[in-house]
This record gives structure tokens, C-alpha cells and sequence, in this order.
């Protein structure tokens, strides 16, 4: 399967297996989504359990509030998570604090998918990664997977789980991984050992990341469309990097990372987003916290420029395999 | 260029500080003139309705017209009595401010009518998102005073534990839903819970209300829509008190029509109520429910009102309006009017009313008594630390556990 | 709970694929019925017009009733030559991006009438705040199609220094403000520009344009509130061209009533304007315009039109529409419509409306050889790398040139 | 001055500058403001140029960015951050990058003032401090002073910048120095050497930290309320501490901090906010990056926690005085 239709699939399950579970949002009904991925399920569901709503991002996740707290499991799509911005408050001060505002009395198991990333040419509103942001709120649990494997596993769980979840998908990947390399065709997931997806139900926790490839000389970490970037470069620097996919920012599975990084001694983090106050940040301190004393190199950060994300310089902008490469190459210098 | 050229219009409070509060812009129907459309009509034959007014208690207390909800006495003596509880409570609250024991507290002096009508008018399972000015809807629903108080004293039985400044309560035992600091917001979740219902086929409803000031936020605007475009079963109500902190209506809109009006624009019906008759709020608040029960979808209600006190107890009213507005509004008290009507009907006496409201600060005095000894904010006990880092998630991940743990305290 | 008995109220579009593209729903009056209220009117006279349609084209392409412009033929045939020089513009550059020249494009067809229109009963110094759809303003306010195709090309001559994706143009020269990716955001925006011209004491307007899809965004709510409470000299139009890329209409509230009611809830006057009569847009553009710059404030139009073509390149209606929908729109082509007009004036005939779709479709190729001879995004040359960091702020700070130095480009 | 009289004195001074000044927001005409700091301006310049709006803080944004690009200069004021979240799309999506999508065509000088921060017993929706999120919007610049003298010479600088400024303002400073002990008395700042203000115009330029105490054996980063903490606490711990005031989040004036950290060999960062990706992340980055070399121990964070700001443990959440100093003494104990 591909990543979108492993997102479907996992749509498809629990609409089957739970009746209070409802999707919206732009576009996601009769036409099935701009990027393809609730397609057929209103036709499946109904259009009483899978529906087009208003341009009001806000009004979406409000109405998704209103919905869980009164026993429905709703999901909902923002079209492009650069228009989740009109539904910030909703967000940060309402749905990520009912429970904690009404002492446990309220709250509501939203899930909010949402298509990240850049690579597609979008331009600065169609390209961004707002993950730390999100990270930042307390009350909400912030995802992303990298593959069709996990965005199935962790879609349900999303669905399943009583807390809101901010469910991101890197939309460079929804048919195809991508190592970065805008002169390679994408590959294939079904080429992929994570292209393979079971039909049925079944679910990856959030919460905990992934060590995507065993290594001993280095620790990258990263996360989405990134991860697959950091593969290739890797394996292109000849240097036995120890790889892992964050998969949940919030909450963040430190252990691991930092098992890895006391091992290793060296560490580099990898994102697509804006570097200043980007979620690399917070990996950084907190491995620097926990592996100070392990530490051969200074931790370092490949991200986005400080910039807005270029339409005509996407490929400077984008962190690609030569300045993932650059890094791996500058840290393993150091004695 | 010169600034004082520039023809900007700002509008301006029609009295200040000083001034008299001159009300001869409000110009109001008579009582019962209105007509009372059958509750099926279509939205497009009742499109004068929000430029009018809903009024049923005239200027000698007589319920007139064709929106008289035709009320009998018990009902008529228990809005009265939750309409004075809730005046006894907000006195004896804002008294506590006063003496340090809160650290902030809102009345809703004047207002307490309208939200007690429509509770009345509504079912147990209707869900209410209130805004921080209507304790009455609280106290009507039968949430208990001292578990009030607690939430406002931040004490070890907050049933909030300790996380909310007072008055923002949350009770869902009594369908009362959490209100949020942020104004509006809970506009839309109304629309999205009402949406639900629908869903499950049940027939419950749900009520909303937003202060006129906070109706200028796009949480206003994407209930409307949702609620149109859904027809979900909500009221919509906007709280026109005549001010938002120290701004006067006209910045919300008020100044170039009426905020039910609003309405139209999402082909709602939009009724513009007395807010401080009793009577027509009732018969308002039956006619859209029972609209939206029928499965015609929502209504917009706006209560016309005047905020009484300042704004909170951090605010001086007097620094922007004159001390006797108030004492000078059109509509009056909604409590000396139902009070007289009932008198009037032979129903109640002064005597009765002197008994009740004695009755009642009692009431209020003992709930006290014992709310503080549960522990105030100042002197405790309060709610345990550990409760900081609870219900953040549904369980507690990893890192509060850790920060928890820092912090040097035990669950 | 069985959700199928759930009665959840969700719109649906009037037609699907395969289906007939029926618009017996769709009433109109007939051109010339509605009234021309004076420039001043009082909006509470006039609260009728937003449920009608000012029409001035009748089926026999005659131009009829009190709001026709009386223009001159001059006017008219700049009309149509900017339309049509629109539509082959368009074509151009959708055959380009299927070329895989460009990496996106938005058709404007069947929309170029209302916007040529506008801006020609604007004035040169109003500023405009339009859609991604409005080429046509570019193009009546004389951007250079050389200078629109470098920026879809994201070339080196782009003006954007290739920060924007296709049809996100922005003209400075010529009052035409830059377009934002994100919908509905410049509604409010312009009505902050037209409050400073009256803050300077200057009598240039502001006329935004927002989708009926994107008019459910708070920026909606905003937009409305700030002009009506504040006065601003703005025109605010909603485009209903029924479609929000799949979605219809509906979903936006167009199913319990027009758009234009939406300006009754703020006291502003709202018309309906059929948006493919180029005469009657033109008369109430004028007529908001007018109102405007006489310190009346502010106008809601809706301009009800069809979008004839799919949402963007990167969309296929046929999955969610019928083929022949526009074929069938009961209020046709705008194009076809004013050329049936000036031939029947005597003023234009089919040779020479032939002649000049010739020219400009020459026009448009040489401006495609000269707009690619400064390249293209695939082919390059491209704005310099070093750009990319330039404009973030006024001044380049530290850390953003030492990211440059990163990049290892030179500025 | 105080540092609420200093801030009126700013826009005072820019009002009777520049024509082109305008000031609005809720209740900042008539009324002055509910924390009075635009007291007096109304009367003096009239209604044309300092007025009330409706409340919706999306749109005095909006409004504000379309003002800016006709030619004005707009200082609006969000009556508490927390409020900002209505306009986070107006602010990320358009104010920060209109110079930039319009490649410099347009663009809008506007000044967001919002009262930040915590210790005033206002509970989750009156004490947060979002400027984590703002410094990570490239486009914006993000500052808070920390005290009276800053507070006037920035607002200026900020009012006369051609780029658009979050300017977040402290607001348990206002009337006094506070040093983070809820049992003690807020201090006043006539006081206080940063409380002597002049009366005219002067400018603190943007951008630049300051080292409010030198001191060598450790670098205690901070900002806001918590300079003053760290003041208090670097005393009472007897450590020689050299404390700075990061002032600006965006730009970030890395050398002063660099240069401070390189010589001591010891950090730590306090912030009111939220930890998980707070502005303390990005701190111990940077710092860690550029000072790699010369740690002697783990750079540190004591923050807020990650869980909404609570009205009944304000200062159990509070990060004061004592989770300063035991930081400061973990720190010191390494060898
Ligand atoms: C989003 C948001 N903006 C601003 C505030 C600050 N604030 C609290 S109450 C209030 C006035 C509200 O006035 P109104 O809506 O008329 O309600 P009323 O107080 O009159 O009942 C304001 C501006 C807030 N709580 N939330
Ligand atoms: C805030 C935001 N949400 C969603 C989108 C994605 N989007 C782009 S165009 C569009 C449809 C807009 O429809 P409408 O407003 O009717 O304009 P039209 O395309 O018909 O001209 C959508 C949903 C966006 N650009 N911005
Ligand atoms: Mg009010
Ligand atoms: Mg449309």
C-alpha cells in the first residue's frame, strides 16, 4: 500500500469497527480529499459519517470539539497544514486543555490530520512543518510517521486514543518514499519492507520511536520524509549511522534516543522545518542533558533555512541528502 | 499629511463619566405588539423579527401579546427565587473579593432573568455553554452552592482542583459545560455538540450564549455557518449588555443594527428579546427549542440587556460610564419586574418577597460557612501539587512523571 | 446507537457526474426589475436587495432598467478586449502547465467579466485586494503580461524573486496587492488599508474579493465588523461561483440563503449582482464606490457566477461535476454576452471580435516568447539562490547570513 | 517610571513624533487600557489616533497589516498573549511575510504589545508566555524587556522598525521589579537603576542582549521576570554568576551569550514558559553548538512545566527562586 492509501485503510477500520467514528473537513466527502485519502469512504460510510464542511479550519476543530465531548470520535482533515493557523485557538487553548480545565469532567478524543512537508513544489503555503509548534501545547499528542506501516498503525491509535492528537503526514511520502534527491523519481512503496500493510486492524503506540537502522558511529534522528533522507545519506557517507524516526513528538521517547546517543557519542538531527525554535531544538537539549558526558561532537542540526518556504529555490531550501551529508561528514571528523 | 484632516469614524459610548445617561436612543415596541410566528415558519417570513422586540411584561407588569408564555404561578415563583439566590450569591462572592478571599470574581447583577428563563424553558438534558456571567444557569440547573464556592476558593474541593480562576465553572452532572477564558470559543463547540446529537438521533439540544462584545470573534461567525449549514439543533444567544470592559456595543456592531440581525445572513431566524423580562425570554428561548426539537435548526436570540456592575472585580465601571445608568435602563430590573408581576397576579406579596430573599441569604451564608472550610486560596488547603500534572493528558506520559518527580513531589 | 438513524442535516450538490446540470432551483428576476436606490440611501430601506439580483442584460442582450450604467462604447469594448485578452491568457498558461512549464495554474474562465468590470469602475488609485481567480485585474490595471507569466515561471525575471507559487501576483505599481495563499486573510486587511486612506484624508477605496467558500473563514467576520463599525470606504465582494473546489455552495451557507444577506447582520447594504452581466457589476461597483468615497462606508456585493473550468491544474471537476454544468449555467458567458450586446448596439461585429481574439492571442504568444526567454522554473535561469534569504526581513540579520554562508552562496 | 508609565511614555513620545503612529485595541482608548498603558493617550491625541476595537484579535491584526501597507504605523495592543491565538494566522500567515511573498513590494511595520507572563494569580488564561512560538515564525522579530528603561527605548525601537515586532511585556513587572518570592512584596522601580527613565525620546536597539550582572563562574540566560529571579537567586546562592537578558528571541544576539558561556564553562536557562520546546530549547542549542568545546557540565533549563498555568499552584509552577538556586548548586557541584 501506499502511505495514502494506508491512511484510508486505517480510516476505513475504525469507521467499521467504531459507529461514533466521523470524518470531515474540506473536500474529504463525495470528492475524497485533494491528496486522495478518505477516498470511497463516504461512499462506504454515508454521507452522515463522512462529510465536506465549510473553508472555516476553525468552525472544523470546534465543531470536532463539541462533537467529542458529546460521545463522538471525530476526525478531521485540515487540507494543508498551513491552513491549520485559523484553527490555533481552538486548538491550543480549547481542545488541548478540556480535561485539564474541567478537572477530567470533559473532553474530546479529536483527531486532526493533516498533510506537511515539502518537495511538491507548493510554495510557502503548502510546504510547511509546524510540528513544534504543536509540541509546545500541552494537552496535545503530536505525530508523524514516515511510512505506510506506521501512518496505518498510528492512525488508529490516534483514533483510539481519549487524548487529541495533531496527526501530520508528510505529503512527499503519501505515494512514495523519498530520499531527498529531486533528480530521482520517488520509489515505490511497495518496494518498500514498509509498504507492506495488513488490511485489517491493528496499531503502533504513539509515544515511541524507532530505530530504523542499527548503527555505531553516529546517532541521526529525525523524523517524516526526513528519515528516508538520513538513510541515504548515510549510506551514501559509508558511515554506520544509527537512524531513528522520532515518530511522536509529544510525547517524546527520549529513552531511546539517548541509549543510542551515549553509544554513539555523536549525534545529528535532521528536519524539514525552519531551524530557530524548530523541534530540533528540543532534541538537542534533551539529548545534550542526558548524554553531556558521552558526547564526542557537538550536536548538530540540518533543518529548513530561517526562511519561508521558496517555490523556485525549494531544492536550496529542502534539507537534502549533500548538506545531510556535509554534517555526517563534519562530525565524524572531529577526534 | 495632517492626522486631524482624516475623517476616520470611531464610534463613541453615548454617555461618560459626568454625563446623565441619556437612553432616548433606545427606542423599544410596546410590549405584545410583536406577533408569535408558528414555531415551523419559514426563515424567510419572519425576516423583521430581529429589528423588533420581544416583550411581554408591559409597563404595568401585565404579561400581554402573543408571546406570553402563559406560565403558571410555580414555575412564575421559582424563576423568581433562582433569579434572587443568584443576586445573594454574587453579592456574598464579590463580597469575599473584596476581603482577599478570591482572587477575582464576576457578577451578573441584571442579567440574571434571561439565563434563568432560558434554563427553565430548556430540558435537564439540553447541554448549556455558558459564559462567566451566568451563574444562575448553574444555580438553576441545581448545581450545589458550596460546590460553587469551592471552585471559586480554589480550595481541596474544587471540583476543578484548583486549575480555573473563578467562575469558570464546569459541572457535568448537571449538563453545564466547562467555560473557557477565552471568549467565544465555546460559540462553535455548541454547534459541533448539537451536530452530535443529531448524529445519535437523540433529541437534546444544545444552548450558547456569548457576550455581544465577544460576537466580533470568528468563533461567532463559524457557529452561525456550521449551525446554518448543519442545522444543527442550537440556540445561539448573544448577551447584548451594552458593554465589553469599558466598550461601549457600537465597536461590535451595535451602532448600525441590532445584533439578532446577524441571522439573516445564514437564513436563521434571529428573535430580539427583552432580556429583562422574564416572560418573553422564556417564550424566546420555547419557541427556538422547540424549532430545533422539530429538527428545524437553529436560532439566534439576542437578549437585550444592561451589565449592571463592572465589569469584574478587577474593573471600575465608574471610570468610563456614569454611576446611574443602570438605576436609568428602559428595562429595568428583571427581578422587581417578575416580582411585581407575580404581586400584581395576586401571587406573592412583599412580605413573601423579604421572607425569600432572607431565606435565601441564609442559604448563601451557609454554604459559605462551609465552602471556606474547605480551605481558601490564601491559607489552604488547597488542591495537592500533584494535581498540577493530572488530567494534562488522560494518563501521565513520561516527561510530567520526570517533571512531577522534580518538582519533589509524591502523587 | 445506530448512526443511520441519525438525522444529521448534510447538503448535497444539485448535480454529480453523469448526472444533468439542472438549475430549476436557481431563480432569478428578470433583468432591469430591481430598483436603483439612490448612492445615500439608508441601508434600512434597501434591507430587500440582497434577495434579489441586480440584473441589466436581458436574454435579448439588451441593456434595461434603472441600474444600466449608460456606458459608453469606448468602455465597453476595453471590456471586452481585457476579457478576452484574460481568457487567452489563461489558456496560454494552462497549455504551458500541462506543457510542465509551470507548476500549477488557476483558470479564471467564465470569471473574467465581473473583475474587468470593477476595476474599470474603480479608480486608478483604489487599491485592490483580489483572489487568486482575477487575473483580469492585473490585466485591466495594465500589469505587463510579460511580468505576470515571469512570475508564474518563477524565473529569473521574476518580480517575486520566485518566492510565490503561480497566479500569487503582486503589482505594486499599479495598486494590485499581493495575493496570499492562504483564503480569505486579505478581506480584513483591506478594510484596515481603506480605514488609513480616511485616516490621511484621501479618497482611494479598497475593493477585496473572497470566494463564497472562503467567506466561512473569521476573516469573513472581521472584514464585515471593522467596515461596519468603523465606516471604512472598502467594497467587499463575495465571488459565488458555486464551487469550492469540490464543494458546493451549499456548504458555505448558500443553501438557506444568498451570500449578500450576510450583509444585513452589519447594518451595510448588500446587492446581489449577476456576475456575468458586465453592466450590471459595473453599475453597483460604482454605486459601493460612490457610496464609499461619499463617507457612507462600506458594500457586500456577491457576484453570482460559475466556475467553468476545474478548480486549478491540479484538480479534475469531471470527478465531482457534471461535463456540461457551464454549458447550462443559465447566466452564460460573460464574454459572449457583452460582444451580443455591442452587435447589437451596431457597434461590433463578429469579424471584428474574430480580429481581436486573433491579436491578442498574438499578444499573449509574444508575451509567452519574451516571458520564457528569461526562464523557467525546470530550465532555470531561476532568482539567484541568495534571494531566498533577502526580504525575510528589511535587513538581513546574523543568523540568517550566516545560514547563507551555510548554504555556501554569495549574495 | 514605572514599567507600565515607561511604555505610555513611548507611545507617547511616537504618537507626538509621527503622524503616522496609530495606537488600538481593546479598551485601550477611552478606558486607557486595563492595565492603564495607554492611559491618558486618547485624551491627549483624540479619538483618531488611539481608539477601542471590537473584540477579535484577528482582525485589529488584519486591520492593523492593511493600515501598515497604506502608509501608517500601527501599535496595537492584544489585551493578554493569551488572547493573541485569534490572530496567529493573521501574524504567521501574512504579517510575517508579506514583505517576503511580495518580494519586497509591500509590507507592514506593525508592533503587536501583549502583556506575557505569570505570578498575578490569573490562572491559564491570563499568565502565558508564547514568544517560543513567534521566534520560530521567521519574518516576525520577537522581543520582551525586563525592565522600565528597556521597556521604553524598545518599544521605540519596535514602533519605528519597518519590520513587524511581538513585543510581550511582563505584566507582573509592571508596577514593580519582582523577584519571584511570593511572600515578599513586589519591589518598585523607583527603586530600581532601570527605573530612571527619561522623559523623551531614546531608542534600545532590537536584537541585543545585555549582561545585567558579569559574573565568572557560571552564565544564567533569562528574560522577562525571570532576570530578575535569576538576580536573586545567583545572590542568595553566593555563586558569581554573570546573568543576561536575552531581551530579543528574534534575532538572537548569540556572541554576548556565546562569548559568556566560553568563558564561564557553565549555563543555565530559566524561562516562565512551557518546557517541551519552549525558548530554552533553542538557548541550549545554539549555546551548546557554539560553545561545545568549553562546557564544563550540562547546560540546564528550569522552566514552567508542561502543563497549563494553574490558578491554585501558580508558584508551584512558577519557576522561582528555589528550583533556580537548586539548579544553580547542581551546576556548581560538578567538578
Ligand atoms: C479571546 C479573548 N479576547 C479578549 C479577552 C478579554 N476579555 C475578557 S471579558 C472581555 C469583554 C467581553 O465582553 P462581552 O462579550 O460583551 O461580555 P460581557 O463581559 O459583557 O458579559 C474581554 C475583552 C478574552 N477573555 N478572550
Ligand atoms: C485558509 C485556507 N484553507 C484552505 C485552503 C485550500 N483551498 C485553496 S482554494 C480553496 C477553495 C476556495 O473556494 P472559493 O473560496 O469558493 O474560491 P474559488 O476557488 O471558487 O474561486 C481551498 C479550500 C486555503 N488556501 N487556505
Ligand atoms: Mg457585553
Ligand atoms: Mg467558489
Amino acid at each position: 500500500m501506499t502511505m495514502a492509501q494506508a491512511l484510508n485503510s486505517a480510516m476505513d477500520v475504525m469507521l467499521a469497527r467504531d459507529p461514533n467514528v466521523l470524518i470531515f473537513g474540506e473536500d474529504v466527502g463525495y470528492f475524497g480529499g485533494v491528496f486522495r485519502v478518505t477516498e470511497g469512504l463516504q461512499k462506504k460510510y454515508g454521507r452522515n459519517r463522512v462529510f465536506d464542511t465549510p473553508i472555516a479550519e476553525g468552525g472544523i476543530v470546534a465543531a470536532a470539539i463539541g462533537m467529542g465531548v458529546n460521545g463522538l470520535r471525530p476526525v478531521v482533515e485540515i487540507q494543508f497544514c498551513d491552513y491549520i493557523h485559523p484553527a490555533f485557538d481552538q486548538l491550543v487553548s480549547e481542545l488541548s486543555r478540556l480535561r485539564y480545565r474541567s478537572g477530567g469532567q470533559f473532553w474530546s478524543p479529536v483527531t486532526v490530520r493533516t498533510p506537511c512537508g515539502g518537495g511538491i513544489h507548493g510554495g510557502q503555503t503548502h510546504s510547511q512543518s509546524p510540528e513544534a509548534v504543536y509540541a509546545h501545547v500541552c494537552g496535545l499528542k503530536t505525530v508523524m510517521p514516515s511510512n505506510p506501516y506506521d501512518a496505518k498503525g498510528m492512525l488508529i491509535s490516534a483514533i483510539e486514543d481519549d487524548d487529541p492528537v495533531i496527526f501530520l503526514e508528510p505529503k512527499r511520502l503519501y505515494n512514495g518514499p523519498f530520499a531527498g534527491d529531486p533528480e530521482q523519481q520517488s520509489g515505490r512503496w511497495d518496494a518498500h519492507p514498509k509498504g507492506e500493510v495488513p488490511d485489517g486492524y491493528y496499531t503502533v503506540p504513539l509515544g515511541q520511536a524507532e530505530v530504523v537502522v542499527p548503527g555505531d558511529e553516529l546517532t541521526i534522528v529525525g523524523y517524516g520524509t526526513l528519515v528516508h533522507v538520513a538513510v541515504a545519506a548515510a549510506r551514501e557517507a559509508g558511515v554506520c549511522a544509527e537512524i531513528i524516526d522520532v515518530r511522536s513528538m509529544m510525547p517524546l521517547d527520549i529513552d531511546t534516543l539517548a541509549a543510542s546517543v551515549k553509544k554513539n557519542g555523536r549525534c545529528l538531527i535532521v528536519h524539514e522545518a525552519t531551524r530557530t525554535c524548530g523541534y530540533g531544538a528540543e532534541l538537542s537539549a534533551q539529548i545534550q542533558e542526558a548524554c553531556f558526558w558521552s558526547l564526542k561532537a557537538p550536536i548538530e542540526r540540518v533543518t529548513g533555512w530561517d526562511t519561508p518556504y521558496p517555490h523556485a529555490q525549494e531544492w536550496e531550501y529542502f534539507p537534502g541528502k549533500k548538506r545531510v551529508l556535509e554534517a555526517i561528514r563534519r562530525i565524524m571528523e572531529i577526534a | 499629511m495632517n492626522p486631524l484632516t482624516g475623517k476616520l469614524h470611531i464610534p463613541d459610548a453615548p454617555f461618560r463619566p459626568g454625563q446623565h445617561a441619556d437612553y432616548s436612543k433606545v427606542t423599544l415596541p410596546a410590549a405584545g405588539e410583536l406577533e408569535r410566528p408558528d414555531v415551523l415558519v419559514e426563515e424567510r417570513l419572519i425576516r423583521h423579527m430581529p429589528y423588533s422586540m420581544i416583550r411581554v411584561l408591559d409597563t404595568e407588569h401585565r404579561a400581554v401579546g402573543p408571546w406570553n408564555p402563559n406560565l403558571d404561578v410555580e414555575t412564575l415563583r421559582q424563576g423568581l427565587r433562582f433569579m434572587l439566590l443568584t443576586r445573594a450569591y454574587d453579592d456574598r462572592m464579590m463580597r469575599a473579593q473584596r476581603q482577599g478571599k478570591l482572587t477575582f470574581y464576576v457578577k451578573s447583577t441584571g442579567e440574571e432573568g434571561f439565563t434563568v428563563a432560558q434554563c427553565l424553558a430548556l430540558r435537564p438534558g439540553d447541554m448549556l455553554f455558558t459564559t462567566y456571567r451566568q451563574p444562575a444557569a448553574a444555580i438553576a440547573r441545581g448545581a450545589p452552592l458550596v460546590d460553587m464556592m469551592c471552585q471559586c476558593l480554589s480550595n481541596s474541593r474544587d471540583n476543578l482542583r484548583g486549575r480555573q480562576v473563578p467562575t469558570l465553572y464546569s459541572f457535568k452532572e448537571v449538563n453545564f459545560f466547562s467555560i473557557s477564558g477565552n471568549v467565544g470559543t465555546q460559540f462553535p463547540q455548541a454547534v459541533g455538540w448539537a451536530m452530535a446529537s443529531n448524529y445519535k438521533g437523540e433529541d437534546h439540544i444544545a444552548s450558547a450564549w456569548v457576550g455581544e462584545g465577544a460576537s466580533a470573534e470568528g468563533d461567532f461567525h463559524y457557529a452561525m455557518t456550521f449551525a446554518s449549514v448543519y442545522e444543527a439543533p442550537v440556540i445561539l444567544n448573544i448577551v447584548n449588555n451594552q458593554w465589553a470592559i469599558s466598550t461601549f456595543q457600537d465597536f461590535a456592531g451595535g451602532e448600525h443594527c441590532p445584533f439578532a440581525a446577524r441571522a439573516l445572513g445564514y437564513g436563521m431566524p434571529g428573535l430580539r428579546v427583552d432580556g429583562n423580562d422574564f416572560l418573553a425570554v422564556y417564550a424566546a428561548t420555547q419557541w427556538a427549542a422547540g424549532r430545533a426539537r422539530a429538527g428545524k435548526g437553529a436560532t439566534l436570540i439576542e437578549l437585550y440587556t444592561y451589565r449592571a456592575e463592572s465589569h469584574s472585580s478587577s474593573d471600575d465601571a465608574t471610570r468610563y460610564r456614569p454611576v446611574d445608568d443602570w438605576q436609568n435602563w428602559p428595562l429595568g430590573d428583571p427581578i422587581l419586574r417578575l416580582k411585581q408581576h407575580l404581586i400584581d397576579l395576586g401571587e406573592w406579596t412583599e412580605e413573601r418577597h423579604l421572607a425569600l430573599e432572607a431565606e435565601l441569604k441564609q442559604a448563601v451564608m451557609d454554604a459559605w460557612q462551609e465552602a471556606v472550610s474547605y480551605g481558601t486560596l490564601e491559607e489552604g488547603p488547597r488542591p495537592p501539587v500533584a494535581a498540577m500534572f493530572e488530567h494534562v493528558y488522560k494518563e501521565l506520559p513520561p516527561h510530567l512523571i520526570k517533571q512531577r518527580r522534580q518538582l519533589g513531589v509524591e502523587p
